[in-house]
């Protein structure tokens, strides 16, 4: 792993917009937690807090117009980086009309088939062929653009992980496959049922490049993963990286996490993204309390009004059940 | 007698045939250390400790393998789907090697096993994590299929599952887990393939399986407030079928209602209903109705998901129509 | 016009709309250098290169899931599955990806796509390669599911297929390849969910998909010398199914027997016979019976294999029954 | 790899033996394809003519009372490595009831619970977690023993593969991942389909011991197997071997095999494992052209008389239809 560029280095407005959507992210978030303790939101649901630094530093490399992103059930993360608008998102949670999905799809099926956020999946490791049938026809179309494809680590044993890296390759496709390791896959610590810990040797396998990242400096996202994006774009190289990160709160809302040490926690909230951003930009006089006060207050705004926009919004009518079966 | 939740009688279960036969084992995802995901197999692992209580990776079509082949070899290990929803992942491992093992090789491996988990729609799940499976597995020759509806039934059957020589699927749900219901403390097996009269009725036969046992005894009472008289025959297992006892029933009274929470077309349910139409075709008043789940996948809105399913009023309508009442 | 084999029928169909639009392609197994494990793909890989006809790996899960990603993402891909015994391996792709993912996108992301390749038994191929599996595809909603039984029929539907902006299973039978039928020279499309009266008749219903076609027309000569005129009602599609053909035709009869060479439980042709036997319940003269496969995996075993599956005999024995001649 | 021992350094009988059991392969195998010609024979059948020295190497490092064997659906071979008799082989292939598999099961279904031969399976891969099964139920039972599981170079991308491998290094298993690389997975040459031609690389995903080896010198074969069986058996350690292999007929018998040159081919042959025993041997005067007249003879007779078994069987009767579906 290659140090990365020193922060002064770095466009200041692009600074602000990666702090900001992972502010966003944590504050809908928590937002979300909230709603969910007071029965707004049901079923699974996976918050993605302590995590923002990887799909925010890694989707900042994309141009959506051309581009693709696709991740798993915990997608709320995602989905914000995308562009997509809070309203949508917690309308969706609460299963609304107006949520991005109609109130069909729940917290674990984001889509928007226009911002090119392609879900919102929900059984571990399937929709890592998916997301390379859109690589595909990234070729196929002779377009240009990269698919980013995001899983956990309890998905990198899974048969379908193996199956799509080797046809990747061979059909050189465009596609960057992440695995973000927040080590642990619900209640299992990684290193109990795999029997590698760093997953990016993997990558040999498949004559692909591999590597394991440092997940909680946003920065370091950034620069690692725009190495795989130009990779893919300019020479249709499929890729694999594993980000190291970790999320504070247990598996979904019903898990309280008591198969790990508090001070591993502790240790992971020492480093936190965004802590570690603000202070760095604040240290190179690129920020101000004051201003981060002020685009914190923004975010909890647009996450507030995002309920808002949820409670009053209408839910599908009956018919809604019988339709979008068939086109 | 003591009333327990459903999820504590399958517990009983799996812990006294482990400790009746060391070759009893339990494998899944976070069956071990974190207790199951829904907590049935709580305590087991602290008690058989890593041998016998095995957390496996998320790799359903690998572990589901390694199980069969642990049966074949003699064990008799019980493998936990963390749900059925992820048991598609390993149907050809069920299909094509464990229930067609013993055929093929002329009648020389059995598979002596469980394969459990919870089935059929929970709530705010969506499409992919709310589907109803049980016709995928009945529709297979060489498993038995068990499905209970109380804990009674679920421990009985477990327990003759575990012990059975052949491949067993059960199938839980989400919802059930916390059902309570009186259980003996003594010893007691369910044998497979018997259903059981749940309610005893003269005008109408409902025939069921698994969770809707729930929503039909509603219906039942519903029903007993109008003067309907409702039979309740709660399959229990659904292959081998206990015919006899659903002829028996519709035989006496004229009508039947078949109840299955998955998709109707080619389900158990619209078999069933076959089998009475076919085989109770001179008892029978009315053409045999199917409550089913929606030709549809799974909506997340509560209100929709509701829709989706049975319901009591849904059987009442169905009971209605074959007494010719609507 | 011409007499081609069912075959070369899938293969123009193939041909003419991969020429029409340039976003239909193909991929599998063998499809492209070896000309398809059966042939159907003869010529294709020649024609249009390895941009539009693919050779994969043996990972049925991560073909066809790339298949469903590229019809998400717009193309229309047709996926051959050597054999549907090896599309198991992919039907969590299918059920939990490609049918429901209009549905949980809210509309959005529709998969315009087909999957096919031979299903049902072929001769001495044993348990593991011998299984008519279209009861697990017809159970799902979301899909559309197509099961020609001559030359004429699997062209023109496999084309409506290949426009259909849906996920269409489309099955068709090794041992179907061979046999010919009339095509006509110029282009035809036959539409998806409309059934075909193969016979006409009076007598007796008996409702077909695919293979069992051929003993089911068998059976129709030996009924014919007995005096007995039966219609057949070839469904083409099973999902959705065309019923009012299958109505009409039983209320004019008053008898139907149900040909499936599935396993019967929980099968297409169980559903069926109960749709039969409720909505034609008045005008039913007997039970509806069903001709299916054993409820046991294959044998290898030719003379087993053979007893194991529907036969001309076995049905001419059912419309005996439905008609109380036995 | 590591030169051989010289062949001075082994038992004659054993040469004898391994010499011996290769023939009675090919020529039981030869027979049966002249019997499918016949059509006495049906449905797929895969003849294993070429790769002789990976079954009868592989296996005679075992001890089959307590180590075991699974194969895919080309299992000729390895049935006969086990101890099976020509006859109940080629009874099942008839479909007789005299079959090893009561003429159920036929070539792609060859079974023996007694002799320690698991099958004969159909499911590309799916095999795999099976023999791992087999390997638990050793370290479970705390038997010693090892289990050979074997698979083409078409499978080496199946999900089934690599789940099992990475459980079966978390778990110890006793257990070896034999790939028969004959370069075709049906027509397909392997590295059309593959990102990688060197398939030992993929041991290191699952941090276990992985090798390429020569399988046309049964010597070889047998040396490389056995320090692998020792790892299993003393160490509880997986591994995995592919060994380089080449089938001279079609992938069945319904294969014309057009997509391979014919110098390929006569290369193979060049090189074809029982011949070069057996010059081996007498030119190291182990053997002569006489004993290895009268050996080929007594193989070619006992095959002879298989097919005599097999014609002279009964077929299994009606009712058997409905047996064995469940116990
Ligand atoms: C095939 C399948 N098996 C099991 C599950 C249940 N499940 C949902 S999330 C999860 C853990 C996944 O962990 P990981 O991949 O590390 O992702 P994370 O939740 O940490 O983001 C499990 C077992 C599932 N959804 N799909
Ligand atoms: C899951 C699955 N897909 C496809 C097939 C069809 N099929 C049978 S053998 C074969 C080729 C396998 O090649 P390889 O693994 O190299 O073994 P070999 O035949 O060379 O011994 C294929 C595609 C199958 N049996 N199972
Ligand atoms: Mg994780
Ligand atoms: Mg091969």
């Amino acid at each position: 792993m290659t140090k990365r560029k020193n922060i002064k280095e770095y466009d200041r407005d692009f600074l602000l917009k990666l702090l900001k959507e992972m502010l966003l992210i944590r504050r809908f978030e928590e937002l979300t937690g909230k709603m969910y303790r007071k029965r707004k939101i049901g079923g699974f649901c996976h918050l993605y807090i302590g995590q923002e630094a990887t799909c925010v530093g890694t989707i900042a490399t994309l141009d959506l117009k051309t581009d693709y992103v696709m991740t798993a059930y915990r997608d709320h993360g995602h989905a914000i980086s995308c562009g997509m608008h809070p309203n949508v998102l917690m309308a969706e949670l609460f299963g609304k009309a107006t949520g991005c999905a109609g109130g069909k799809g729940g917290s674990m099926h984001f889509f928007d088939k226009e911002k090119h956020f392609l879900g919102g999946h929900g059984i571990v490791g399937a929709h890592l062929p998916l997301a390379a049938g859109y690589a595909f026809k990234i070729n196929y179309r002779k377009d240009t653009g990269v698919v980013l494809v995001y899983f956990g680590d309890g998905a990198i044993h899974q048969g379908a992980f193996h199956e799509t890296l080797n046809m990747a390759k061979i059909w050189d496709l465009p596609i960057i496959f992440i695995c973000e390791n927040n080590l642990y896959g619900m209640g299992t610590a990684h290193a109990r049922v795999s029997s590698v810990t760093d997953f990016s040797v993997m990558a040999n396998s498949y004559n692909m490049p591999g590597k394991q990242i440092n997940g909680m400096d946003v920065l370091n996202v950034y620069e690692e993963t725009m190495e795989y994006v130009k990779l893919a774009k300019e020479e249709k190289r499929p890729s694999f990286m594993e980000i190291r990160t970790y999320r504070y709160q247990g598996h979904s809302m019903s898990d309280p996490a008591k198969y790990r040490e508090k001070e591993e926690l502790e240790e992971y909230k020492n480093i936190d993204s965004i802590e570690m951003l603000k202070q760095e930009m604040i240290k190179n006089k690129l920020l101000t309390e004051d201003e981060y006060a002020a685009m914190d207050k923004e975010c909890k705004d647009v996450s507030q009004k995002s309920v808002e926009f949820a409670e009053n919004s209408d839910e599908p009518p009956l018919s809604a059940l019988y339709e979008d079966v068939l086109v | 007698m003591a009333e327990i939740t459903f999820r504590e009688a399958l517990r009983q279960a799996m812990d006294e045939e482990m400790t009746r036969d060391d070759d009893v084992l339990l494998m899944g995802e976070e069956v071990a250390e974190y207790n199951g995901a829904y907590k049935v197999s709580q305590g087991l692992w602290e008690k058989y400790g890593d041998r016998r209580v095995i957390d496996t990776p998320i790799t359903e079509e690998g572990f589901t393998g390694i199980g069969i082949g642990a049966a074949m070899a003699g064990l008799r290990p019980i493998v936990e789907w963390m749900t059925y929803n992820f048991s598609i992942q390993a149907l050809d491992q069920v299909l094509n090697s464990a229930a067609k093992m013993l055929y093929m090789s002329g009648g020389q491996f059995n598979i002596p096993m469980v394969f459990r988990g919870p089935n059929g729609p929970a709530e705010w799940l969506g499409a992919q994590h709310s589907q109803a499976l049980q016709s995928y597995y009945a529709h297979i020759p060489g498993l038995k299929v068990v499905v209970p509806s109380t804990p009674y039934d679920a421990k009985g059957l477990l327990k003759s599952s575990i012990r059975d020589n052949n491949p067993v699927i059960f199938m839980e749900g989400e919802l059930m887990y916390g059902w309570k219901g009186e259980v003996p403390e003594e010893e007691y097996l369910i044998p497979l393939g018997v259903a059981d009269i749940k309610n005893a009725g003269s005008d109408v036969t409902l025939v069921v399986h698994g969770k809707p046992y729930k929503v039909t005894m509603e219906a039942v009472e519903i029903l007993e407030k109008e003067g309907i008289s409702a039979e309740v025959v709660d399959l229990r297992t659904i292959r081998p079928l206990d015919e006899d006892t659903i002829y028996e029933s519709v035989r006496k009274t004229n009508r039947c209602v078949v109840i299955d929470e998955s998709w109707p077309f080619a389900s158990v349910g619209s078999h069933i209903a076959w089998l009475v139409s076919k085989n109770c075709f001179d008892d029978l008043d009315a053409e045999v109705e199917l409550v089913s789940s929606e030709d549809v996948p799974m909506p997340y809105n509560h209100t929709l998901e509701l829709h989706a399913q049975p319901s009591a009023e849904k059987i009442v309508n169905a009971v209605k129509k074959v007494m010719y009442l609507d």
